[in-house]
């Protein structure tokens, strides 16, 4: 019981960090992979606690999937988008933004978005998958 | 002489942790235990990696107004990258295992081969 | 000094790891090896790279194990009568210690330890370091190489791990496991 | 321009499993689609690069050694070609033959996996930063280790956990070789580590570099005594995928080696400074006659396929060893050639065990009456593997031996001479035991079109080229022009 709302007032703090994580890439420690993983880490500690039933109903598999390659769509596609802008792939500071430092910030923070989606959604499935004892 | 052993020492203490690693990997008969070996062997190359990215006298790779000298970030982000590879290995490796565990039940690499040699000679017996 | 104890208590702890045969001590042991990695690469100012082992090497990673233990078998089996002189043993010693030798070799040549002259310093790391904040305006070095300047191989190492989680998908998501 | 030839398969690789949720077949088409498409770009910057050089992309704008970049030169353009080509024809193969051997709900992931090995080896040939390498040959090992695992048998997981050890020491001894290397030069990108290495020759440093990215990637390579992980990974993947493999996998590392060699280090410091050259030559020759010697022994055909395929590698590096214009040229043909020979076999073997589920080479009596058109096909790969003239299996041994006496080491021409009856024996035996008219089922049952095509495209390119043998040969001595820089 303690440990169930323990881990329920936890988790949007863990998450929260999480976001952090992701977004103060560019300033301190840490970054997309980091904060993902961290992410993911919060909803693995939802399935520990609460048990793989809810945590699937919480975040479906078929979201999971969709999520990881969802992350790596938004990285590729911001590549693409650079050269859509005119400049060479991922070359974020020819974006169309006030300044080349803003647009390099706004690029960085999207493909680090991505990388975060990805990692944090094939952790849940690793998590899923490996540790699954029977067909649920 | 302790100078010159002080200035390498990071380098063979990695090397020493790979060579201990790789043991894991090639002695060991257990295919768990081979994945731990691998992980100790891919840690400390990364090992070996971050030590040479050390400068006497660096601050952390992140820009701090009062920093004369950083330490090299290259190094950091080839390792980023490495750990990735790292995680994704180990997670293919041991999902490998269950489905190896589920259709052999067992995880050693001796009783496996021995079973897949009753195999061959039983499809011979059958032709 | 204090890294010179760390050192060669991680390769007590990777001894220990190897030799142990209860397969779940040799994952908590390895979880503690990721840990201590974590703090020698703090002290070596390598923040990021410590970070991410501490929430991967010594987190997930010590997960999926222990995960894969619960559903395999926890206790590695000693071969029945140990044989005094086991030929595959000493011939992967012979290789492993042939490996090492070569690799020592090759640290006679190596730049002492913290050389700023070292050609690593010099050739690629002052673009980086000097032009990452007029450049970009990003103040993480590591961030600026990682996601910028080899911001290509972010994009390999992210369809790394989405291989690696297809992977897992489809090896072991089937009924009858 | 030349990012697209990464991009479309990686774009493609991604949305795959997406087009899976709404249908089990588009994936396969999705597949074919990108294929064919990128095949076409390859040609289409193959024919630039022969009239206009050399071309260079750096990424992020940045330019070269602080940047990644992307070459593409007379040397990996013919590599590109014979990928793309064979990654082509085999998705084509692929269909009905997965169908079968992989259940229907899993090909979405597969043909997204089987995307990324393609994507995974593509960058492996087009990159020119050393790092970046590592990182593709990663991804292109990790999806190839999945792939093979998912073979019918239980063997085929087997096969995939070694395969995984082997490769997994194989990529960290490239990692190895690569930081010290960076230590000694401080750069990773190739064409700059080449003009800094020049002189730190007798650095311990480089040598010990050179050591472990060679062995890492003979591993990737199977060369003789490192080749344990091959044939079980090639007998028990799935058919398209052992047929891909054989024809891409080790090709691309055969292709990394002599741009580690001659493009990262330098060719006075292969032949002159370490006795590199000797070693190889040893190496290679006794990989060539022991390939065919264990091939000879088996009785699995994909194995016996397989076994040969350690023999040809050792031509490969039989023509690195010589190291001259004519053997390296010999060399390239040959990573050509052989793809497409030992696809075209891979894809045969594969359609028997569709049609008639048998591997068994002494099961396959009386089988041309069977599938006629298939021996037919097979008769004509097989006298190509052994280098009868007018077959494009000739020119690379021609040029092999041309090389090996132009530095006077004629010892290589018996040998080569041997291994080639070898191959005609362990070949010739299956074409043998095929005509076997004991038996008398008469009704045809050939492979479906699907499969059958891919088969007579190859069996005749390999006459094609082999009459018109301009084109191989003018495409290779641009290869070669490249590797000797001139």
């Amino acid at each position: 019981m303690i440990i169930e709302f323990i881990t329920r007032k936890m988790i949007p703090f863990i998450q929260l960090y999480a976001l952090y994580v992701v977004a103060h890439g560019d300033l301190g420690p840490g970054g997309g992979f980091q904060g993902g993983v961290i992410f993911g880490t919060s909803i693995i500690l939802y399935i520990i606690v609460f048990g793989m039933e809810k945590g699937k109903r919480l975040l479906p598999l078929k979201i999971t999937d969709f999520l990881g390659s969802l992350g790596v769509l938004i990285y590729a596609g911001v590549g693409i988008l650079c050269i859509v802008f005119g400049g060479e792939y991922l070359e974020y500071t020819k974006l169309p933004f006030k300044n080349p430092h803003l647009a390099a910030h706004l690029g960085i923070f999207a493909i680090e978005t991505g990388v975060a989606i990805t990692v944090s959604a094939v952790m849940v499935v690793f998590i899923f998958d490996i540790a699954r004892k029977k067909d649920v | 002489m302790s100078d010159f052993i002080l200035s390498k020492f990071n380098y063979w203490a990695s090397i020493l942790l790979m060579m201990i690693g790789m043991y894991g990997m090639i002695a060991k008969k257990n295919l768990i235990k081979k994945i731990i070996g691998m992980n100790i062997f891919q840690v400390s190359v990364f090992l070996f990696y971050i030590s040479m990215g050390k400068v006497k006298g660096g601050t952390a790779p992140i820009f701090w107004e009062k920093a004369v000298i950083y330490d090299n970030p290259i190094p950091h982000v080839l390792i980023l990258t490495a750990i990735v590879v790292s995680i994704s290995t180990t997670a293919v490796a041991l999902s490998i295992i269950i489905r190896i565990y589920n259709c052999f039940r067992t995880v050693e690499e001796n009783k496996i081969l021995e079973t897949l040699a009753n195999d061959e000679n039983q499809s011979g017996n059958n032709q | 000094m204090f890294d010179v104890f760390l050192l060669i208590l991680l390769i007590i702890f990777a001894i220990y790891s190897v030799r142990e045969k209860d397969l779940l001590s040799s994952i908590i042991i390895l979880s503690g090896f990721s840990l201590m990695m974590t703090i020698l690469w703090t002290r070596l100012n390598a923040v990021d790279v410590a970070f991410t082992e501490a929430s991967v090497g010594a987190g997930v990673s010590t997960v999926i194990f222990l995960a894969a233990i619960s559903r395999t078998k926890r206790e590695e089996e000693v071969g029945q009568g140990r044989k005094r002189f086991d030929f595959y043993k000493i011939i992967s010693l012979f290789i492993v210690i042939l490996t090492g030798l070569v690799l020592a070799y090759g640290t006679f040549d190596m730049p002492p330890f913290g050389d700023i002259e070292a050609p690593v310093n010099t050739v690629l790391a002052p673009r980086y370091i000097y032009g990452s904040v007029p450049e970009l305006g990003i103040k993480n070095f590591v961030t600026s190489i990682l996601a910028s300047y080899r911001g290509y191989d972010t994009l390999g190492e992210t369809t790394v791990i989405l291989t690696a989680g297809i992977s897992v998908v489809i090896l072991l998501r089937r009924k009858e496991l | 321009m030349i990012v697209y030839i990464i991009l479309i398969p990686l774009v493609t690789a991604i949305i795959i499993p997406l087009f899976g949720f709404i249908n089990k077949k588009l994936p396969f088409y999705v597949t074919l689609l990108s294929a064919f498409t990128n095949f076409i770009l390859v040609i289409r910057t193959a024919k630039k690069i022969f009239s206009y050089g050399t071309e260079r992309y750096f990424f992020g704008g940045f330019e070269a050694p602080f940047g990644i970049e992307y070459v593409v030169d007379g040397l990996n353009s013919i590599i590109l070609i014979i990928i793309s080509f064979m990654f082509f024809i085999i998705t084509v193969y692929s269909k009905r033959s997965l169908e079968k051997e992989i259940e229907n709900r899993r090909l979405p992931l597969f043909y997204a996996l089987y995307t990324l090995f393609y994507t995974g080896i593509l960058g492996i040939v087009i990159t020119g930063d050393i790092f970046n390498l590592y990182v593709f040959i990663e991804i292109a090992s990790l999806s190839s280790y999945t792939l093979i695992a998912m073979g019918q048998k239980r063997n085929a997981l087997m096969a995939s956990y070694n395969y995984l050890i082997l490769g997994t020491i194989g990529a960290t001894f490239i990692l190895i070789g690569i930081g010290y290397l960076f230590m000694a030069t401080g750069s990773l990108n190739m064409a700059d580590i080449k003009l800094r290495i020049v002189p730190l020759y007798h650095s311990k440093m480089v040598r010990t570099a050179f050591a472990f990215l060679t062995l890492g990637l003979m591993l990737k390579l199977a060369l003789f005594p490192l080749h344990v992980w091959l044939p079980n990974a090639y007998s028990y993947a799935p058919s398209a995928m052992g047929a891909l493999l054989a024809a891409t996998g080790t090709k691309v590392s055969a292709y990394a080696l002599i741009r580690i060699l001659y493009s990262v280090f330098t060719i006075e410091f292969d032949m002159k400074i370490i006795p590199f050259n000797q070693i190889f030559l040893l190496i290679s020759l006794v990989a060539i006659l022991a390939g065919s010697t264990l091939a000879l022994a088996q009785t699995n055909l994909k194995k016996m396929l397989a076994y040969s395929s350690i023999g040809q590698i050792g031509y490969i590096t039989l023509g690195i060893s010589l190291s001259n214009a004519t053997s390296l040229q010999g060399s390239v043909l040959h990573i050509f050639n052989h793809s497409l020979m030992k696809g075209g076999l891979f894809l045969i073997a594969g359609g028997i065990f569709y049609k008639l589920n048998i591997e068994n080479i002494y099961d396959m009596k009386g089988i041309s009456k069977r599938m006629p058109y298939s021996m037919a096909f097979f008769v004509i790969l097989t006298l190509s593997m052994i280098g009868m003239p007018f077959t494009v299996g000739f020119l690379s041994k021609w040029y092999l031996i041309l090389g090996a006496i132009e530095v006077g080491r004629y010892f290589v021409i018996p040998i080569i001479v041997i291994s080639s009856l070898l191959s005609l024996i362990y070949l010739w035996r299956l074409v043998e035991i095929s005509f076997n008219s004991d038996v008398d089922k008469k009704e045809i049952s050939e492979m479906p079109v699907s499969m059958m095509v891919p088969v007579i495209i190859i069996s005749l390119l390999t006459v094609f080229l082999g009459v018109f043998s301009d084109i191989p040969i003018s495409l290779s001595r641009e290869a070669v022009k490249i590797i000797l820089g001139s």
